[in-house]
């Protein structure tokens, strides 16, 4: 065997009452993909953070091609060859595409060579360019989330490295870039580049990977080659204890107690949500769907195809220009958003750090922010109370927290998530409409999603789902809404809820289809 | 014409300017009265600029920029000394006349009006030792404005050598900051419980002074220069013992006048001056004058109640 | 506002944000202030025997009664992620125009005051609208108004100060009264309860603690069904109520009121919040915070005229104790990390 | 996984790139201040004999091109995300130090030029210090060292303006020498090579870009590699000479030195840069676009005086151009999006 790339030993790492990593060791050979996998909290960010200079061990130590290497700042990660796609995108959205991807290059003095960075960014851009159009000389806050983590991406492959990091560079993707990266990694494999890869996607681990390293709480669990371990005991062996149904039984069985029947069930329960011909121009058109008691309605359409917008005008955090929405049979016209809440009627952002949360403020603050009146009387806050909403979603939710007194930008991705979640839920709402709730997630804690929402639904709230992982979408949902540019073009429920149909209807034009004469229409 | 034939009238397109600094300040209301009256008499137009902050560069700029508008004579009080020089000397090069008032710069102008700020510290280094019969302990407030540092440095010396049985015991920096003055003054008070009296060159810090003095009992003898209607108000009521204000209305007039003269060539002095070309006029130093308001007096002096027997427009630039 | 991004002052903030972590409720910001205060006092008491007096504690707490009440208000301000340089136009303006309906239009001088509260109401509300509607920076629209304010004050009182020993005794006494024969003037008892209440409403409030959430993050104050335009149109006009009760109260101190009244205060505002705790990014500070910082602002003040230090040399000194004592007050929490 | 994938190009995407590249670089933004300056300029055209003429064109300029050094300097204190209200000082007191070193030293006037520039630069080190050793905000490290600055330079001067009118002619050419007979003087000529090289650099340079990373994303800019304290110390070094420069000048065109010399100029800079496009934020603004903004205000000031607006009218009419130009600006860009 080659010897390894890069190493770490006996790496601990401390955060006041935490103890992120407890003496993990690691070892990347050249060529190879090397996963790392843990619930959230496990400790696999900070190991990359470590490695990559943003955070200084307590203990341990790391060995680059044999040689013993102290990486104090990243730049001597960058200096020594390291390359790393943070978790959270990092970007000067203020500055051009080209100047951030090439930002590691443009040092000393001199003048930035723009002509030659913009041609080089354009270049590197080829590779994703068919799927996502991005010009050089865009300011990256004009950027999409996948946008700007492919820009992450391309960045980090444009130095030199000899060991890259991959910290969830697949959670903003889509698909088809996801496609583009994988084809990358397989390049950057075949050049002898050792990378380190983490994904709560435990499909793409076994698409990617050759070696996969098991963390929980921060300790070193095992390290197998992938081919050696099967799913469901990689899945146990991250969380420790037995994990069966990831995805909760459907409404439709479980009411009916065997297979689809597409006029019983919950088909025929009363709607809860009903929204028709709504319309923004430029933006979506005729949008018209019921929700009904009891069931979980997903949503899924390819990136861009309009289903966070629609969610967002039914709210009223965004315009509208025609078309109506009734919430248990009356008609509701929410100008803001509070309107909405009033009613019952919540929404889940898909893009937490920026939209979700008050990542200087705590986590308990985080979570009585929808409703402050649930934790006040005559308007002044019980901190007792604040707290003690805080601390029974934290361990409904399993949050790992040290205190729910601490800043929410100190919780893993996946923890901010469940954060977010939790002042939704805090409100007591009739409808939820979950955009990417799993965004981040790692297995366990989506398998404890789908049923939470399952729960909710039949505890008789709506929930909505939309999301652009297509096994989630098939495993937990009644029945699909599939939108393209801007339209609802069909509606699936049982047994079409299948990968094929919602392909099929998520990306063939509507003149296809009609040459088809599909009939799913609703 | 010859000069003896001349008469005081017009033209009327031409235009005077008064340029002053601070013009949050009640002194050049008065000033202003005189040169607009003048400015009447004669059938010519008078106009008021300045920057309201304390500000060299800024009063240089609204300086050049009457410059710029042909005026027939400025009327300068400049916040710095130094920094008018060059800019005068330029208006006087363009054959623009420049009379300074109330403060000066060290430069060739037509003339410059004021009262003697060594006068001003004098005189009230010794109204005040008066008060104090001569001996006692006092405290002085300052500002980074040239004329005031005068009047400062002058009521200082003045003490010390007519009047050794008072002592300065504190000096403060105020550039006008009332608040702060006169929590300063407060401390100074704590510091000196037997503190006699309080000098501010200008309205502002002595307003604080009076204030403070009212505070501690009343015991402490405030005297400042400048004036305006809660000065008054404070002098009639005994909370400050007086004023001293030069005679702002005569700065304005003369002011006026000698750029008048001057412009339109109205004397005929026996030096050359007309001969050669030059400004028929340089006068040195014209003095306008100063009072010490008391209580006696004040009552007098209140700005708008003149202003409103003299049926005059208010104070307005435009 | 990208919230992934770190903003300029971010070591300092993230360090605190750690240390913050510890002390739960960030009690220690205000603790170390609070230490170098009581250092501060504990030296000069040594140096000045007039130090520890209640003439001179006095003197110290009027000096900053009434401006303090503009601290409280520009706290809000820039906890809300804004910022209001119209606060000090604000107090002279409505200065003026009290004394001016009192004077010239013989009003009654309560009703004056309750038309100045107003004015400020409205000049906040003005501010507010250019923020939220035009969606101008609140840097500039202050700005702009500060100087249309102090426009206003001059042209109404053409430039001179208004004599007002006139007013009523009973409205002179909330500047200048001494409560009962305790020696306590009713304005420091006046700004001590304003502080305690505004300083209990910030922890407690719900109304305040949504100025928190949209200095925060205000997309995420958006996505929780805060209306932050509302709740930025209700600082800009509470800011505007403080200053113009500030405005108020010195008229009535000082029985004058002139357009040059309160030409430092934004500076002294701003600087004793941030002193004190406040960001200029926004979602942090506290009032008691705030109040700590105008209050060693005016010990340094005090400490110097006691002191006699010379006039040219005090600027020099405040500087340099300043530095030292916000760094001492940022290094000994940075030490408890 | 493969199975599940969805092909297909994202159409919405490729609409919002498209949108986003029209407004792409940023040069709106100082198209609209330009044409709020040209339509301003027009209309006092009609107004006023005076306004096209070289001598007011000669004196607005005269007014801004000292100051406006400053204004570049804050500028890039902006863009990094900091403040630096220290420059007023530091122009003061350097032109006090060194028009001490000449008249009472009798020091070669350009080696106290060049010790000036030098304690510009130390003060800027040390602001630096401040801010990226021991971690204190910008804002009251320069606040402190503002009050530093005033002081040493009142001690200096023992608060007397400084007559400096025995400088050599060669000297105060550069403050206030004509270039042979064009009737241009020289500083205005200097002012704008200084313009277009910072502004030049800004764009392209790579030390200057790295002020912009770090104030739009510290963490971005430390994660490529950026030593986010060496640029942060840069920007102060250069923000202190370049106030220093501003000073030398100002004794160079005024021939005094004075400690009230630059009291205005700190706000002014700042209000100049945040109406050209910069942000208290960080990591946006030019040096083109924050000289249209001290342009604008010189613009309006000129205006005034051209029109013989009293001055108590001008607070208030400055206050409303301002405001109306800065809405008007912000509106007709929010437009083309
Ligand atoms: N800056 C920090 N300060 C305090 N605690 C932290 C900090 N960063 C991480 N932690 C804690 O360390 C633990 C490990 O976090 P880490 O981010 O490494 O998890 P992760 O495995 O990457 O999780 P996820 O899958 O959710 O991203 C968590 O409990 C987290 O709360
Ligand atoms: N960050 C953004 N900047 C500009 N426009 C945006 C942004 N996000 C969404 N849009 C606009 O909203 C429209 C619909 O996108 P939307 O996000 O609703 O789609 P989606 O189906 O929810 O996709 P995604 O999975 O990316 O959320 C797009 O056409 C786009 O123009
Ligand atoms: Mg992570
Ligand atoms: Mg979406």
């Amino acid at each position: 065997m080659a010897n390894p790339i890069l190493e770490v030993r006996g790496i601990r790492k401390r955060f006041f009452a935490t103890q992120a990593l407890d003496g993990v060791s690691i070892c990347v050979e050249p060529g190879t993909v090397h996963a790392v996998v843990g619930e959230n909290g496990a400790g696999k960010s900070t190991l990359m953070n470590v490695i990559g200079g943003v955070y200084q061990t307590d203990e341990g130590e790391i060995y680059l091609e044999g040689e013993k290497v102290s990486v104090r700042s990243p730049n001597d990660a960058l200096q020594l060859g390291i390359g790393f796609v943070h978790q959270e995108i990092a970007l000067c959205q203020h500055i051009s595409v080209a100047e951030n991807i090439f930002m590691p290059a443009i040092r000393g003095a001199g003048l930035v060579d723009f002509k030659g960075i913009f041609a080089k960014t354009a270049k590197l851009l080829a590779d994703f360019e068919a799927h996502s159009r991005i010009d050089p000389h865009q300011k990256v806050r004009d950027l999409s989330i996948s946008q700007q983590q492919v820009i992450e991406i391309v960045k980090a492959l444009s130095v030199n490295c000899k060991v890259i990091i991959f910290d969830e560079p697949t959670a903003a993707l889509t698909e088809s870039e996801t496609e583009v990266l994988f084809r990358i990694i397989g390049t950057l494999k075949k050049k002898g580049i050792g990378i380190l890869y983490i994904s709560h996607r435990l499909a793409e681990i076994y698409r990617v990977a050759d070696m996969v390293t098991i963390l929980r709480d921060g300790r070193l669990i095992e390290t197998r080659a992938v081919a050696d371990i099967t799913q469901v005991e990689l899945v146990n062996r991250m969380v420790g204890r037995d994990l069966k149904d990831i995805y909760p039984a459907k409404a439709v069985a479980s009411a009916m107690g065997c297979g689809a029947a597409a006029t019983a069930g919950p088909a025929t329960a009363e709607p809860i949500l009903e929204v028709s011909g709504l319309t923004r121009k430029g933006e979506f058109e005729d949008v018209s769907f019921s929700l009904r008691r009891g069931e979980i309605l997903g949503f899924a359409g390819l990136v861009g195809s309009g289903r966070t917008e629609v969610a967002r005008a039914i709210c009223g955090l965004s315009r509208k220009d025609s078309g109506r929405v009734s919430l248990l049979g009356e008609e509701i016209e929410p100008r803001e958003y509070r309107d909405a809440i009033a009613k019952g009627l919540v929404y889940l952002t898909e893009n937490r750090a920026l939209e979700g949360l008050f990542l200087d403020l705590s986590i308990a603050k985080n979570i009585s922010v929808m409703d402050l009146s649930r934790v006040a009387s005559v308007g002044l806050i019980q901190a007792k109370a604040e707290s003690g909403l805080a601390e029974k979603y934290s361990s409904e939710m399993q949050i790992k927290l040290a205190s729910v007194g601490q800043k929410a930008n100190s919780l893993s991705g996946g923890n901010q998530q469940k954060v977010l979640i939790s002042k939704l839920l805090s409100v007591a709402p009739k409808v939820v409409i979950m955009d990417e709730p799993t965004r981040g997630i790692d297995i366990g804690s989506k398998a404890q999603i789908y049923h939470l929402l399952r729960k909710l639904a039949s505890e008789g709230i709506g929930v909505i789902m939309i999301s652009s992982e297509l096994p989630e979408v098939i495993g937990v949902c009644d029945r699909v809404a599939v939108m393209y540019e801007g339209r609802i073009c069909g509606i699936l429920e049982g047994a079409d809820v299948n990968e094929r149909s919602i392909i099929q209807m998520a990306c063939l034009s509507s003149e296809e289809r009609e040459t088809e004469g599909t009939g799913a229409a609703v | 014409a010859q000069v003896q034939n001349k008469k005081f009238s017009g033209p009327a397109d031409q235009t005077y300017y008064m340029c002053t600094f601070v013009s949050g300040v009640e002194y050049w209301v008065a000033a202003f009265e005189g040169f607009k009256d003048a400015a009447r008499q004669m059938g010519v137009k008078a106009v008021y600029q300045g920057t309201t902050e304390y500000d060299g560069p800024k009063q240089v700029t609204a300086f050049e920029q009457i410059m710029t508008k042909k005026p027939a004579g400025i009327a300068l009080s400049p916040v710095d000394d130094a920094a008018f020089i060059e800019p005068v000397k330029s208006a006087m090069a363009k054959k623009i006349p420049v009379v300074t008032f109330a403060s000066d710069t060290n430069t060739a102008k037509v003339g410059f009006v004021t009262s003697s700020n060594e006068k001003e510290g004098a005189f009230a280094a010794r109204a005040m030792a008066k008060a104090l019969g001569g001996k006692g302990k006092v405290m002085v407030t300052r500002n980074t404005q040239t004329n005031h540092q005068i009047r400062v440095n002058t009521f200082i010396k003045t003490l010390k050598d007519e009047f050794p049985g008072i002592e300065v015991v504190a000096e403060y920096m105020s550039q006008q900051d009332g608040a702060k003055t006169y929590a300063a003054i407060m401390s100074v008070a704590q510091k000196n419980p037997d503190l006699g009296g309080i000098f501010s060159p200008e309205g502002p810090s002595g307003r604080a002074a009076a204030q403070a003095s009212v505070e501690l009992g009343g015991k402490i003898k405030v005297l400042c220069c400048d004036m305006d209607a809660a000065i008054l108000e404070m002098i009639q009521k005994g909370q400050m013992m007086g004023s001293i204000q030069p005679n702002a209305y005569m700065q304005g007039y003369l002011s006026f006048m000698i750029l008048y003269l001057t412009k339109n060539q109205m004397v005929d002095p026996l030096n050359g001056a007309s001969a050669k070309g030059d400004f028929l006029l340089s006068l040195p130093y014209v003095d306008n004058g100063l009072d010490l308001i008391t209580a006696d007096n004040a009552k007098y002096f209140y700005t708008n109640d003149w202003l409103k027997k003299r049926g005059s427009k208010q104070f307005v630039g435009w | 506002m990208n919230a992934s991004t770190i903003k300029g002052a971010a070591p300092a903030d993230a360090k605190r944000g750690r240390a913050g972590r510890l002390g739960g409720k960030g009690g220690f910001r205000e603790g170390t202030t609070i230490l170098v205060i009581l250092g501060l006092g504990l030296i000069m008491t040594f140096l000045s025997p007039y130090f520890l007096t209640v003439e001179n504690f006095r003197t110290m707490f009027m000096s900053f009664a009434i401006n303090g009440m503009v601290v409280i208000a520009m706290t809000l301000a820039l906890i809300s992620g804004g910022i209001d340089l119209s606060v000090g136009a604000v107090m002279a303006l409505v200065g003026i125009v009290v004394g001016t309906l009192f004077l010239n239009l013989h009003m009654n001088i309560w009703l004056a005051a309750a038309i100045g509260i107003g004015l400020g109401l409205l000049i906040g509300a003005i501010n507010g609208l250019f923020i939220t509607r035009i969606g101008l920076s609140p840097f500039i629209t202050t700005l702009g108004m500060m100087q249309v304010g102090y426009g206003v004050a001059s042209v109404v009182s053409q430039g001179m100060p208004l004599p007002l020993q006139s007013l009523p005794d009973a409205f002179k006494f909330i500047g200048r009264g001494m409560i009962g024969s305790t020696g306590m003037p009713f304005v420091i008892l006046l700004f001590l309860v304003v502080v305690f209440v505004f300083d209990f409403l910030s922890r407690r409030a719900t109304i305040i603690r949504k100025i928190y959430y949209v200095g925060s993050n205000e997309k995420s104050a958006r996505f929780s069904g805060i209306n932050v335009n509302k709740v930025r149109m209700g600082v800009y006009m509470l800011v505007g109520a403080l200053a113009a009760f500030a405005g108020i109260l010195s008229i009535a101190r000082f029985n004058s009121a002139t357009n040059t009244l309160a030409t430092t205060v934004n500076m002294d505002a701003i600087s004793a919040a941030v002193i004190g705790g406040a960001s200029l990014n926004g979602g942090e500070g506290t009032i008691f915070g705030s109040v700590l910082g105008i209050a060693l602002l005016a010990l340094i003040q005090t400490s110097l005229n006691l002191m006699d230090v010379g006039p040219y040399w005090q600027s020099l000194v405040t500087g340099l104790v300043l530095l030292v004592a916000v760094s001492l007050d940022f290094l000994s929490h940075r030490k408890t990390r």
